[in-house]
């Protein structure tokens, strides 16, 4: 079975930024090397942009004989990564010309990642989805150490690395066991086999293999264990990048691959991703409490989130899947201001990265701040900022599914979390000063700024991206 | 004319506490303009104003009583003035009326009568105190509290009387705020009263819970077909009428200073004298009494309660009075003459015998208050000496308060024609002629606490005006005459405790039956065969004199140890010394509260707050939570060792685990 | 008039507000005042607002009133909706009345970042309102959560010693509390179908379901009111928080949890409500007693007020579940009066606390002799604390007490020790603050009340005595209210007995 | 006897466990890690050719044929990470690997 | 049939055992060699599975490239072979167990196609009659795979940038020929004459 068409045109936005990528490669390659690097920066995001229009615009529909679909979900999913990706760019600009990072090939391997990341989305085939997830993580491995003079850097890097290469050997495992067992790699072809019923051990244990491979690529419990030094080591744009982007991006893939060919079986791997989500959520919630790296935080932060996020996969219903992107949504626009905020924790032209280093923020730059209190207040979930909504969402799904202890369990989690968000508006407002930070760029500003009128309008305007994340989730059940 | 009465003394507190306030706020701001000393001699006018109108208005409203009095009782026209809706919600609706009925009016004769005559004395007693206005206003306060209280209509607006009282009382025995002791005593008088409102408020919602009213017409009405009814407390099932009236009787019993909740009492001496003399004497103590007989509708069908109410009031007479034998404190002696008297005053209730009750109260505050006016006025003469064993030998030098004093003390004895004698007959003969064993008992405490009323009366008499002066030269030669504000009320009120009881005996029930049933006109129920009253007349000769022939014997021995043989006393107290010490120490009953009340809510509380709140609430709750959390997370970072081929072990570990979970739930 | 959203317009003028003392730039001293002022404007134009609510309300029906409904989030059926009836209106006026007097009470006592405490005090009315007048459970439970935000800040910032520990104490505490809340919100969603909090009163739960999501409810609103033992916040985040942040935490936050036990558990879970009832009664009294005899013994005074308050809401909750006209209208009535005097309470203590800056009872006494007209509003308050006749305090007492006692006789035997109590450790306080002779050197110079004190303190003494007196005007826009409310309960009560009946038949 | 396709999985399921028992019982250095994350997908190679050949589909090889260019390319990424480390650190001890923690 | 079987067992038992070997010896060179032969007789296998192509890619790809670029890395950081250290044995039980039981598990897994389905496991030719494996590999990969061959292509796009980003250096001080340079090089850029006045000294 499978579509039998080329239909180049549904895959016209990758096909553009690989060629993108590729041009700009040449153009760094001959325009001098990394005095090149501002220009194929920008250019990048001007590509990672024209993109992101094209996906929007572009007409969708299955394409290359069923390895690939450009369906809404598929769009939006893109959209948030390609604006994480742009905005991870752009963020590394001033960053990377300060710390001697500024090489070319920096935009362009986050350009071919991002392309991997939108080939993740847009796989209907096992065969696709490694090529794009192998395609996105190759890049990042490179990109984490892209600093290969430090230590932490390149530390990162490897341990990222060799992790990474053990979790796709159990994707892969998990891949070829599926593929033994129900004899084909696509997914429609897949659906179709388990709506006969007849599931197999070997076909579960693949999943289980999948899963696994897939945990690591979004960092779930307890395959999270790179991330935390991965984004203490990586530089901070990379951090920044790692955080949004690919998280997204496996996320969607997770989805993808849970509620394509085996939404059917939702009872057989429910119980997998309940208890990965809640491990996940634990995790996130107590191993932050003592970090003083804010790096280091937000990796906890990040796989409590994930862990969020998967109680709407764990919900296993179109609300659910709703729900994540939703979440999603906001989880990007929160995660890029929190470390646009980061990056300009500068202090005598050196990154300073501890969270004491922000006391008193409130006093040197009160606005700057204010951003940051938001930002964490939404991130710790409260009312009436858009992280609660993110929340709210998931967890109606789960309850909904009836899975009423997991909400409760996510939700006392998300009390503990709490914690570590106020604690850094602790050291913000009520404790003293120390020495002011350098001035901030203009970008970084704007970013901050627009972060926080999301978090504070999105109660007001909450459709745009919640209805747009109900079309996504209705294609992906074909409805 | 009627709201006048009450309002009055309001707008004038009102008045004279804004001048207080004013004046204390300048005073403070400009601490220069007047020395210590000078200040307390001179009066602004702005003081003299606060008098004025405080008194002003309290005497006008005791003229506009008299003729409530003659309109309400002797015209037999009762009034009810409905002001406006207080409180409603449901069923329970609560308004603001003034109910003038005679017994209202009797009592609106003794509360503005006592009121004015203290208003008048206390302007020339306090022109040594720098808050004269202050004081004013708090009497003022104190008598329009006391007029709600015998003015309401319904059991909420009692109860707002009740409290208001209470206030007045808190803020009058804690007027020299100074004073750590009158503080304390302050606080102690609204506590013990707290306690007895407690039975109160319980008695009011058991008054609705059965009458699905407060509303006195609405519950005299229909009292006697509660009365067979029953009602849950506490998990028991009560007789309704029984239960409700003894929790209001509670409250009577704080208020009216009864055995086990009469300590505030003594301590409130701790008051300023015209203090003592108008609300822990005459007016507000006497509020349990008037509680108790405006409610004889509903007590009437409570058999054991008015039992109950009957031996209270008995034993506080008798015991009252034998701590009233052994104090030295002019005040504290006068304070539990007050107690015991209040417990004639009870018993005669408990038998039935309201008018004798209420006859009693009336005329004990006419001869009490001018008792405590004239000890006032000899502590005036005394250099605020208050301690007998200090004084002594000065009837010559204080004569008009002399006088006045021994008219007190022959009313309160009840010597032959003087008020108390009147009231107190009736009240013991009612007693006997219940002819309950509770009315038995009560009448032979009462015998005996008439015994020990006439010793410690003529005891304080003895000690303050007889005998060797033993105070100091310097006190002995300021010993003074009190001027004549303080003079004319004494004197006013010693024509009170003359003649108050011969006057209005017939009223009370001194005389013909039906003549008091008239003057009553039905404020005032007694229940088919409670006719104790009625039978007092026709009780034996021996009955009738056992009272005069106790107060004889006090007298007697008051005159052997104080007069005769004065060594006696010392020579007693150390043959006696275990029961000495005992009624000494008042039985102990502050002592005794002091440990089972007070000291164990001070440990409990600690307890509560540092082992409840802070080790176990907090430990267990907030604090240990957020410990185990600072530990789980120690744990869950210590398992980031660093170590890629730990991370890599917990991956296969997870893997492992899904699998084998997958295998399982497949198999 | 009647088109305007006027209740949309009370909620967000002082957002409105907030937004504009963000603008204000310029030297420090400036920025400062004119926050001041143009907090204090929005507040009070709020509170006038706010009394066109009182004027144009109808007496005479329990249907919710100044109803709105927009559209919100469609996708899952919620709606922007608010509306106030008898229950919930006197609760917006007591947020908007009170925060007008915090903000002149703030005047002086805070010097540093005056601009932002404005804005946290603005926002915080903004959520007080919304959550009083919400109708969308969702939209509640945004108001209700979100109050939190300005709270940890005001505390975190402008608190006192310990205020760190104190703002993530109330934090965290009352987060626990309503995200279980918001479990228990999302499965009635589930079962109902709506968060509409009128459709959700019409909803039958089944009886187990009821269960669950009143303990679910109870884990919040328990917290907020608060319950004892969950009560152990409250005098931390009392002492630390700034005075105003006291008046506005005793004045109105923790009737929030007393308004939801009203505005939820007992109309959506009326049989849950009369199976835990007894639960409640005995946490209540254990409050009132318990939490009395620690407030004895305190020698801070925020927290001995602190701790009268956790027993006067104990008297507020044994009203709220008598299931009785009087007892819920007593409750309702408590927390109104309760709302005034602990602020005022408070406030009282801010005087003296910004002359002196301790607030260790010991280290004062006699203030009566510098203080005068100080000495005359305290005992005001204080008495009207103890519930004095004649005071708020007094009516909503004797309702509750009265409820109780039809309600259950040991309920009403053990609340009613709570007058003895309350009056013991309030008088005590009294004494050790005012009374005594002025024997510490440090007070010797202190100044009385000025009349910017004076001027706060006017309008809370008018409203007590008001209240205390004359209370028909509040309790009238109860009764409506109320009486369907407890028709509600009781028809829901009766329904399940009969159905038991008929099972056991 | 018939070489079925459960002895090819089961010579698959040997070398991943080998794989995996070289991740972690490894201490010396990180290429030997390296080369058992490539004996894992040798495993995975093994496995889908022999599905492949079971299922008379070629889809599987095609498969192991991308997992064969993949994983020359991430050979090549890991060892130029494993070089710029070595630079830094001057080892490539696995337990010295542990700068960042907690 | 027992040819193949033989051949089966004989390329399965040495693959196994080199594997162990990769991983238990000391020598990081002689893991690489180890792993060397299991790739000689994993494709071994594969062509007993009928997958010519793969078999020679494997070792081509594996032996030619992989594997020497393993003992390159392995000889150019000239690594020292440490001792064991310390607590390596702490984990050695708990490893087992681990393994063993994902083992057994994935054998059980493996093993349910041999106990319990009906048609024998039995191992077919997947590639088509008529053309070989190559070419029928080639008719795929062009056509339905084409989107999948391209994305490799970036994939290794990306492992080259990468590579050369990671490791490329351009070291000071090391001179290079420019010889553009050289040519245009003058005299008049290279020498410059100055006029000494005499006695006195530049």
């Amino acid at each position: 079975m499978g579509d039998t068409m080329l239909n180049l045109w549904a895959a016209l936005p990758e096909m553009f930024l690989a060629v993108a990528a590729l041009a700009l490669l040449m153009f760094g390659v001959f325009a001098g090397k990394d005095k090149a690097f501002r220009t194929v920066s920008w250019a990048a995001v001007v590509a990672m942009l024209v993109t992101a229009f094209l996906v929007i615009m572009g007409q969708g529909g299955p394409a290359f004989f069923g390895q690939f679909v450009a369906d809404p979900f598929a769009q939006f999913c893109k959209v948030l990564i390609l604006t994480g990706s742009a905005l991870g760019i752009i963020m590394s600009i001033r960053y990377a010309e300060r710390e001697r990072m500024a090489r070319f090939e920096f935009p362009i391997l986050i350009t071919l990642a991002t392309v991997g990341m939108m080939a993740m989305v847009s796989a209907t085939d096992m065969l696709s989805l490694y090529l794009g997830l192998e395609l996105q993580s190759l890049a990042l491995y490179v990109v984490a150490a892209i600093r290969r003079d430090t230590v932490r850097a390149t530390e990162s890097g490897l341990k990222y690395f060799v992790l990474g290469s053990i979790a796709s050997g159990m994707l892969l495992y998990g891949m070829s066991m599926v593929y033994g067992f129900t004899g084909t790699t696509n997914f429609a072809v897949l659906a179709g086999v388990m709506a006969e019923g007849s599931l197999s051990v070997g076909t579960l244990v693949g999943l289980a293999f999948m899963f696994a491979g897939l945990c690591f690529k979004v960092s779930a419990v307890p395959f999270h264990m790179w991330t935390p030094d991965v984004y203490e080591g990586a530089p901070t744009p990379v951090t920044a990048f790692f955080a949004v982007a690919p998280k997204i991006a496996g996320l969607a893939l997770f989805v993808r691959v849970a509620m394509g060919p085996f939404a059917g079986v939702v009872a057989d791997w429910q119980q997998i991703i309940v208890l990965i989500s809640i491990l996940s959520m634990l995790v996130g919630a107590f191993a932050a409490l003592r970090q003083e790296n804010i790096k280091r935080l937000m990796a906890y932060s990040s796989i409590g989130h994930v862990g969020f996020a998967l109680v709407g996969l764990a919900a296993g219903t179109q609300d659910g899947v709703q729900a994540i992107l939703v979440y999603l949504g906001i989880y990007l626009v929160m995660n890029i201001g929190t470390f646009a905020v980061i990056l300009c924790m500068r202090r005598n032209e050196r990154m300073v990265e501890d969270i004491v280093d922000l006391s008193g923020l409130a006093k040197t730059k009160p606005m700057m701040a204010a951003v940051t209190a938001i930002l964490m207040f939404s991130m710790a979930g409260i009312p009436p900022l858009a992280g609660f909504f993110g929340k709210f969402y998931v967890f109606k799904a789960a309850v909904d599914s009836g899975l009423i202890t997991l909400a409760v369990i996510g939700l006392v989690t998300s009390v503990v979390s709490a914690y570590y968000y106020l604690r850094i508006i602790k050291v913000m407002y009520f404790d003293e000063p120390v020495e002011d930070f350098d001035r901030n760029g203009t970008e970084m500003n704007v970013i901050m700024a627009v972060a926080t009128i999301v978090m504070l309008a999105f109660v007001f305007f909450p459709n745009p991206l919640t209805d747009s994340a109900a079309v996504a989730a209705a294609a992906l059940f074909g409805n | 004319m009627y709201a006048l009465i009450v309002f009055l003394p309001l707008i004038a507190s009102l008045i004279a506490g804004i001048i207080t306030l004013a004046g204390a706020m300048k005073s403070v701001s400009h601490p220069s303009s007047h020395d210590g000393h000078g200040h307390h001699h001179g009066i602004s006018p702005l003081e003299r104003l606060a008098q004025l109108i405080t008194t002003g208005s309290v005497l006008v409203a005791a003229l506009l009583s008299i003729l409530a009095f003659v309109e309400v009782a002797l015209n037999g026209n009762p009034v009810t003035v409905e002001l406006f809706t207080w409180i409603s919600s449901g069923d329970f609706l609560v308004k603001w009326s003034l109910r003038f009925d005679t017994l209202t009016c009797v009592m609106l004769i003794v509360v503005t009568g006592v009121s004015s005559m203290v208003h008048v004395y206390s302007i020339g007693y306090m022109s040594h105190d720098p808050d004269k206005p202050r004081f004013m206003a708090y009497l003022s306060l104190f008598t329009f509290a006391m007029l709600m209280l015998v003015t309401a209509d319904n059991l909420i607006q009692l109860f707002f009387g009740w409290e208001g009282v209470g206030l007045a009382s808190y803020l009058l025995i804690g007027f020299w705020y100074s004073k750590p002791s009158a503080s304390a005593a302050a606080i102690k008088a609204f506590l013990v009263n707290r306690v007895g409102d407690f039975g109160f408020a319980l008695g009011i919602f058991a008054v609705y819970v059965l009458f699905g009213s407060v509303e006195f017409d609405v519950i005299f009405a229909n009292a006697e077909e509660v009365a067979g009814s029953t009602l849950m407390f506490l998990g028991m099932e009560f007789s309704a009428l029984e239960i409700t009236c003894f929790l209001l009787f509670i409250g009577a019993m704080g208020k009216s200073a009864q055995l086990g909740l009469h300590t505030w009492l003594p301590d409130a001496m701790e008051g300023p004298t015209p203090v003592s003399a108008l609300i822990h004497a005459a007016t507000m103590v006497t509020a349990g009494v008037f509680m108790v007989a405006r409610l004889s509708p509903i007590f009437e069908y409570a058999e054991t309660t008015l039992a109950i109410v009957t031996i209270v009031g008995a034993s506080t007479a008798f015991f009252a009075a034998t701590i009233g034998c052994l104090q030295n404190d002019i005040k504290r002696v006068i304070a539990y003459s007050t107690c015991s008297q209040l417990g004639y005053m009870f018993f005669a209730c408990g038998v039935s015998a309201y008018s004798a009750g209420v006859f009693h109260l009336m005329t004990h505050g006419f001869f009490k208050a001018l008792l405590f006016l004239g000890a006032g006025s000899v502590i005036h003469a005394m250099s605020d000496e208050q301690d007998m064993r200090k004084m002594g030998g000065i009837y010559k030098m204080v004569p008009l308060t002399f006088a006045v004093m021994m008219i007190g003390t022959l009313a309160i004895t009840g010597v032959p024609f003087f008020a108390g004698f009147y009231s107190k007959d009736l009240v013991l003969e009612s007693a006997f002629a219940a002819h309950t064993p509770v009315g038995t008992y009560a009448f032979w405490a009462g015998i005996l606490a008439a015994l020990m009323t006439s010793f410690y009366s003529w005891r304080l008499i003895f000690m303050t005006f007889f005998g060797a002066p033993r105070a100091d030269e310097r006190t002995m030669a300021h010993v003074h005459e009190s001027p004549a504000v303080m003079t004319v009320p004494l004197v006013i009120l010693a024509i009170g405790a003359i003649f108050a009881g011969w006057f209005a005996k017939d009223w009370f029930g001194g005389g013909d039956y039906e003549e008091m049933l008239a003057f009553w006109n039905g404020a005032l129920f007694m229940a088919e065969g409670h006719q104790a009253l009625e039978h007092a007349h026709h009780v034996p000769g021996w009955v009738k004199l056992a009272p005069f022939v106790a107060m004889l014997t006090g007298f007697i021995i008051a005159v052997v140890m104080y007069k005769l043989v004065p060594s006696l006393p010392r020579t007693l107290a150390n043959s006696f010394n275990g029961l000495y010490r005992f009624v000494f120490n008042k039985w102990y009953f502050d002592e005794l509260y002091h440990a089972i009340f007070v000291k164990p809510a001070f440990y409990l509380g600690r307890g509560f707050w540092k082992s409840g709140d802070g080790a176990l609430i907090d430990g267990v709750g907030p604090d240990g939570v957020a410990a185990a959390c600072r530990n789980i997370a120690r744990r869950v970072s210590s398992m980031q060792t660093g170590f890629v081929y730990h991370y890599a072990f917990a991956m296969l570990i997870g893997i492992a685990v899904l699998v084998t979970f997958t295998i399982y739930k497949m198999g | 008039m009647s088109d305007w959203p006027i209740l949309s317009i009370i909620t967000f003028l002082p957002l409105v507000g907030a937004v504009f003392v963000l603008l204000i730039r310029g030297e420090e001293a400036n920025v400062a005042r004119n926050a001041r002022w143009v907090a204090l404007w929005t507040s009070g134009f709020t509170f006038l607002a706010s009394l066109m609510l009182w004027v144009n309300f109808d007496n005479s029906t329990a249907d919710f009133q100044f109803v709105e409904k927009a559209a919100w989030m469609p996708g899952l059926n919620i709606s922007y909706h608010m509306g106030v009836d008898g229950i919930s209106m006197l609760f917006v006026i007591l947020a908007t009345f009170l925060t007008p007097i915090c903000i002149l009470s703030a005047w002086e006592a805070i010097e540093k970042r005056v601009k932002e405490y404005m804005i946290a005090f603005l926002i915080l009315e903004t959520m007080m309102i919304g959550m009083f007048s919400a109708l969308d459970a969702m939209l509640f439970y945004i108001f209700f959560e979100g109050v939190l935000i300005p709270m940890f800040i005001i505390i975190g910032v402008w608190g006192g010693q310990r205020r760190v520990y104190a703002a993530f104490k109330l934090f965290l505490y009352t987060l626990l509390g309503s995200v279980l809340m918001l479990v228990a919100l999302l499965a009635m969603y589930f079962d109902a179908g709506t968060t509409d909090i009128p459709s959700l009163m019409a909803h039958d739960f089944g009886y187990n379901m009821q269960l669950w999501l009143w303990l679910a409810f109870f884990a919040s609103f328990a917290v907020k009111v608060p319950m004892w033992p969950v009560h152990t916040w409250l005098p931390d985040a009392h002492v630390e928080a700034p005075t105003a942040g006291s008046v506005i935490l005793a004045g109105v936050l923790l009737k929030m949890g007393g308004y939801g036990f009203l505005r939820f558990s007992l109309p959506m879970m009326p049989l849950a409500s009369e199976t835990f009832a007894p639960l409640i009664f005995t946490l209540s009294i254990i409050a009132v007693i318990y939490t009395s005899l620690v407030a004895l013994v305190q020698s801070d005074m925020k927290k001995l007020i602190a701790y009268s308050s956790i027993a006067h809401m104990g008297f507020v909750t044994i009203g709220a579940f008598t299931f009785n006209q009087h007892g819920i209208e007593g409750s309702i009535f408590q927390m109104l009066s309760h709302g005034v005097v602990s602020g005022a309470l408070f406030l009282c203590v801010g005087v003296v606390y910004d002359r002196m800056h301790t607030r260790e009872i010991d280290a004062y006494g006699g203030l009566v002799h510098r203080m005068p007209g100080y000495a005359v509003i305290f005992m005001f308050f204080t008495m009207a604390s103890v519930g004095l006749p004649g005071t708020g305090g007094f009516v909503g007492e004797v309702l509750v007490l009265l409820g109780a006692f039809e309600a259950n006789t040991w309920v009403a035997f053990f609340a009613a020790t709570g007058l003895i109590l309350g009056a013991a450790y309030a008088l005590y306080l009294y004494r050790r603050i005012v009374f005594g002779a002025l024997t510490k050197e440090n007070l010797k110079n202190i100044l009385d009340m000025n009349p910017r004190e004076w001027l706060i303190f006017a309008p809370l003494v008018i409203v007590v005595i008001w209240m205390g007196v004359y209370p028909v005007p509040f309790l009238d826009v109860l009764h409506v209210s109320v009486e369907n409310l407890v028709n509600q309960v009781e028809t829901a009560q009766a329904a399940a007995a009969q159905a038991a009946q008929l099972a056991a038949n | 006897m018939d070489i079925g396709l459960a002895h090819y999985l089961t010579v698959a399921a040997i070398l991943f466990t080998l794989g995996i028992f070289g991740i972690f019982m490894n201490r010396k250095n990180v290429i030997i890690i390296m080369m058992s994350i490539e004996l894992m997908l040798l495993a995975v190679n093994i496995n889908f050719v022999a599905f492949s050949a079971f299922l008379g589909d070629l889809v599987g090889q095609v498969f192991t044929i991308f997992v064969l260019t993949v994983a020359a390319a991430e050979a090549a990424i890991g060892l130029a990470i494993l070089v710029v480390y070595f630079r830094n650190r001057g080892t490539i001890a696995v337990e010295d690997i542990n700068m960042m923690k907690g | 049939m027992v040819v193949q079987a033989l051949a089966f067992y004989l390329f399965a038992s040495i693959a196994v055992i080199a594997a162990t070997l990769v991983v238990t010896v000391r020598n990081p060179v002689h893991s690489v060699l180890w792993l060397i032969l299991t790739f000689f007789n994993a494709a071994g296998l594969f062509v007993l599975l009928g997958a010519e192509f793969l078999a020679m890619l494997l070792v081509v790809v594996y032996v030619g490239a992989v594997a020497v670029l393993f003992l390159f890395v392995v000889m150019m950081l000239d690594i020292n072979f440490t001792e064991m250290r310390e607590g390596f044995l702490n984990y050695l039980p708990i490893g087992i167990l681990v393994a063993v039981a994902l083992f057994v598990e994935l054998a059980f897994v493996g093993a349910t196609w041999a106990l319990t389905d009906e048609k024998v496991a039995a191992l077919g030719k997947p590639t088509p009659d008529g053309i070989n494996n190559i070419e029928a590999l080639g008719n795929l990969i062009y056509t339905d795979y084409v989107y999948v061959f391209q994305a490799s292509g970036l994939v290794l796009l990306v492992a080259m940038i990468g590579a050369i980003v990671l490791t490329l250096r351009h070291r000071e001080g090391v001179r290079r020929q420019n010889i553009s340079e050289q040519v245009r090089r003058t005299r008049a850029d290279t020498l410059e004459v100055k006029k000494v006045p005499v006695g006195r000294g530049i």
